[in-house]
């Protein structure tokens, strides 16, 4: 009954979020997931600032689980080359087994 | 002699108006490590607070005057937004070691405007019963959206020549950013509630009541940020730190120069004169970052926060408040 | 004619009042694709300031007053909960492309309460002068609790009998969620202590000197929220909208008729019948939609919740208060 | 030291919150974690509404470590069988190594 | 007989102050598995304002006043903060299973202090129409750190023995964490204010406007947390449910009595007394957990977060204010 | 152009997370993702508290990716024997593979 699926996670700053929800459904994911984070990576400390700077000091986590492999490194590739470059980020691949295949 | 001696007990008053204070208590708590800490719910609210209290209330002058004087200061707004951020671009850009979008982010930052040091002149000169025409803070977007605008559109000329790419910037999407934003798309609310209906009541029971108290809030926010943005900046380069405490100044005196002109072509009151001067010499805080960090995405925040917050914003409250204000009084013998 | 006149009068100094502009302010800032956006936080706050507000306020009036002169209008709060769900069974169920269970789900909304609706019928009351027992809002748990116990049991009948499956509906659980909703909750919290303290001071002094102010904000929200569940709206068949446009004004009128008994009988003040035709227009948005979706699973939020607050919000503030406002003065001559 | 174990991951809606957790406890989970999150599928976009319809129109994302298969496995059909008929979710499950396998 | 009637007619006009019926109103609200909610933002700001509050009013006196009149009211405080400890230490943990370092962290919790019982003494004092220098409140930081303090080290120094290792706690990071953390800062800060600005208008137009209705949203927040944290108590030894019940009086006579020393020393006013009492007979609700979590990991956050929170701050409120209102009335002959 | 990479997971009482982070960036992570979490294990309920409990009594869960297994073992090992006796908290290790494996 579960199915083998790929779950592309992708940490960046928050005012990305649409924009790469954009781009990997135009990849071909059929949905996601999304939480605020904080966070450090080489681009220093990235927390929840107090001001309209929110928005910029700190990160969403995004998920998009896919039955089709191709689609998780079209995400991946997608964002690192779009925005990546100027923006803080990570973006990493995980195996998952899904219930209800036909949805992913 | 006299006047440096004004100065220097004016400065003196100001820095024990609760306004300043709680900026500065803001830094020192932030400073000593302190855990103190506005919640982003209520910060939020209290810029929402804010400007909904300064549009309705010039949403209501300008139902009973007489929209017409608005026309040059709003001209004048616009040029003085657009010359700051060239002079951004003249002076800070060329710097050793200074990244030219680094350099024109930061400028827009300069020209834009920042609603808390608006409201905190707009309290100081009440307090000293200095009248303005409630319309001058809605001139805010007039000054804040052009700054932007050229800012970005600079940067990606200057970024596409370097590519050699030749794509262009649209404008229309970064001034429909601007408008949405949360603290204009308030103050027009806050215009338009103001101008067609009667909202005399709640504002005075309630938006201008809380409005000294929250701003009060604001500062002490604004003084945590600072502190924090401040630590951004030891990662740039040291001019940035040189233009953010000189410049304010500088943009403050154009405008006192151009409001000059309006007070003598059209009469725009001495109090609006002083107030555009401190509108100029503010710089952007809640919504030009955002708006900057994704029309010039390859300009590193840090470089252009730190300077706008973490200097910018204690120099246009601490020094540029009291100092237009004197400028004020003598050249217009108040 | 006159009555005619008089109406659209109304009707125009209502769209001036700061309540309604608030509310469509900010349908209009979400329409414009603003930011604008007041924290859930303080949203939550303003709901629990209302309705503490109203709950001691109403306590205080009981304390002092003859509860006996509650008992004929709470019994007719309850028959008119329940006739709304009837109603909606009766017309919005059997129409082409909806869903038996949608329909009961969206017709018990409707026959719930808004708090906010009402906190701006108490207020349009008071700027006219108009009096009324200040126990009539805590009829709200008289009208909503019954419509939303009504709607879920028909609801799971009809599901049940469609199934085969013969599972009765446990009605005290339905009833202990609603009053332990935040809602409710907080108004009955505010009864007792109107009931049993003297918190007159802290009453003047901050529940209803923010009252006024806390609604308008609160009216903002409404207004945003108003314009996104419109979207929901589409996915939906037309009949929610036709349903949510003409049955405030029928529930409100039936309600009045009811209100007019209850005055001739026990010498209900005008003002109560127009706030009771009122509160019976309005349809729930806090606490209502999470007591349906898990009291009716199989029905769409999308439809209810768009009908509700996309549309019959709107309506009855809009429309209903100036509507039963004139209908009151003319029926009894105010 | 590490020791492999389950990790069922449920995205639903708010309101099932209290309900999730108490069908996993029942079908044997030790223990769970719960964040709120937005996100997006089949039944359209969920993001953290304004008003009380927050709880309805948002999402929860809840984990479940467990030490036995069996468990995991009866967390999500039960999960799927319960709700997924008349709520919006999502159910799949990831491979773990834990510390300390005897809390699970 | 007289003091004991008075007693009760006292005890019964508390019962109806807004303060107590607010904290009892939370309380109820949650056995009843209501499921109203003070949002976090919202707590977090009615404990900043208060803070704030008391501090301005503190910094403003001490500006004007005699700051030496403090010392020895400050060197008591020290004093009852340490005793309470060194009290909880001979009684609590010598106790059938209670852990020795979950008993030092209970006292002290019980030796610091509550911003929130303070602010509800100092209303009932200001109604009452008592007399107190506005510096007291300012008293708290001298209470609470030296009893934070000493649990620690002492917990320490006793789990250091167990182990037979010989390490020691460095005071000043205690000390420092204290006064670093989000309610002393915030009390320092309006100290500050108070003492180097003119805060004046912005006092009573903002921060005392709001102090009184913004308290009872507090007491709502800790009744419905006091009722969640009694939970907690079922699952520890039921000698912490006798210490929370009993040691609140305690500590205040210790207090009170010490006061009288003041009084007749020094001057210490009567109000003063009662006050310092009351604060004595409070237990820290905000900023005393997380330092003991942090210096004390060992000991069960259940057991004395249940106990001071649970059961220590509604007896502090509903006992300890009344009681020693009275007995200073009696004392004092007020 | 994916790489094999370890993601420690830690889920613990809020006021741990600098400590935490701090041990882990001493034992070799580059970076970390934090949200916070309500939950329950085997030493109660642990949710958002109204007061300022919310520090003791909610959780905060922190991810570590690393590209070098032996680091996540000693974050896990550091972890678990620094605080896990006092403090509530969870540990486990998942497979993942990461875009750009020169930043971790
Ligand atoms: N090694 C890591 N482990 C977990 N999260 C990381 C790591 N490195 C970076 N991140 C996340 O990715 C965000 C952006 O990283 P960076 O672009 O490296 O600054 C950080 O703020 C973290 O939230
Ligand atoms: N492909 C996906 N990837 C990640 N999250 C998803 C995906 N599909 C659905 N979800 C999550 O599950 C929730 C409910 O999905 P649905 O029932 O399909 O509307 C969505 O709001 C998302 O948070
Ligand atoms: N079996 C589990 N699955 C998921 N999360 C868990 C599990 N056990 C514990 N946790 C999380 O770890 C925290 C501390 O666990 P404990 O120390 O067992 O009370 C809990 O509050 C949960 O957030
Ligand atoms: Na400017
Ligand atoms: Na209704
Ligand atoms: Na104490």
């Amino acid at each position: 009954m579960l199915n083998k699926a790929k779950k592309v996670v992708v940490v960046t700053e928050k005012i990305l979020l649409d924009k790469v929800v954009t781009l990997a459904m135009a990849a071909g994911a059929t949905g996601y997931t999304a939480v605020y984070a904080n966070g450090q990576g080489h681009r220093g400390v990235r927390s929840d600032a107090l001001s309209g700077h929110g928005e910029i000091f700190s990160n969403v986590k995004i998920e998009f689980i896919t039955a089709r492999p191709e689609v998780a490194q079209k995400i991946i590739d997608g964002v690192v080359s779009t925005y990546f470059g100027n923006y803080s980020g990570i973006s990493y691949v995980e195996d998952v087994e899904v219930a209800r295949t036909s949805q992913f | 002699m006299d006047v440096l001696l004004e100065f220097f007990h004016t400065f003196l008053t100001q820095f024990q108006t609760p306004t300043l204070a709680f900026l500065l208590g803001g830094m020192l708590a932030a400073a000593l490590g302190s855990k103190l800490d506005i919640p982003d719910a209520i910060y939020r609210f209290c810029v929402f607070m804010l400007l909904m209290r300064i549009g309705i209330q010039g949403g209501m002058e300008i139902r009973g005057g007489d929209i017409g004087a608005m026309l040059l200061p709003a001209l004048f707004s616009a040029v003085i937004g657009m010359t700051i951020v060239v002079l951004g671009w003249l002076t800070l850009a060329r710097m050793n070691g200074v990244k030219k979008d680094d350099a024109l982010a930061t400028a827009g930052l300069f020209g834009a405007v920042s609603a808390s040091t608006m409201a905190a002149a707009m309290f100081m000169l009440e307090d000293e019963g200095i009248y303005f025409e409630a319309w001058v803070p809605a001139l805010y977007p007039f000054m804040d959206i052009p700054a932007l605008v050229l800012a970005i559109v600079l940067a990606n000329m200057y970024l596409s020549k370097k590519d050699g790419s030749t794509k262009r910037v649209a404008i229309w999407p970064i001034v429909k950013e601007s408008l949405q934003g949360p603290a204009l798309s308030a103050m027009l609310l806050g215009v338009a509630i103001g101008l067609f209906t009667r909202p005399e009541a709640v504002f005075e029971g309630f938006y201008d009541l809380l409005f000294r108290g929250l701003l009060t809030v604001l500062m002490i926010t604004m003084g945590i940020e600072a502190y924090q943005r401040l630590n951004e900046l030891r990662k740039v380069a040291h001019w940035y730190i040189a233009y953010a405490f000189v410049m304010p100044i500088v943009h403050g005196l154009i405008a006192f120069g151009l409001g000059y002109v309006a007070h003598v072509l059209v009469g725009f009151s001495p109090g609006g004169v002083i107030l555009l001067a401190i509108i100029a010499a503010s710089s952007s805080d809640i919504s030009g970052p955002p708006t900057l960090r994704a029309g010039i995405p390859t300009a590193n925040p840090s470089s252009y926060i730190g300077s706008s917050t973490g200097i910018g914003t204690p120099v246009a409250i601490a020094i540029c408040i009291p100092l237009f204000l004197i400028l004020g009084r003598w050249v217009f013998d108040l």
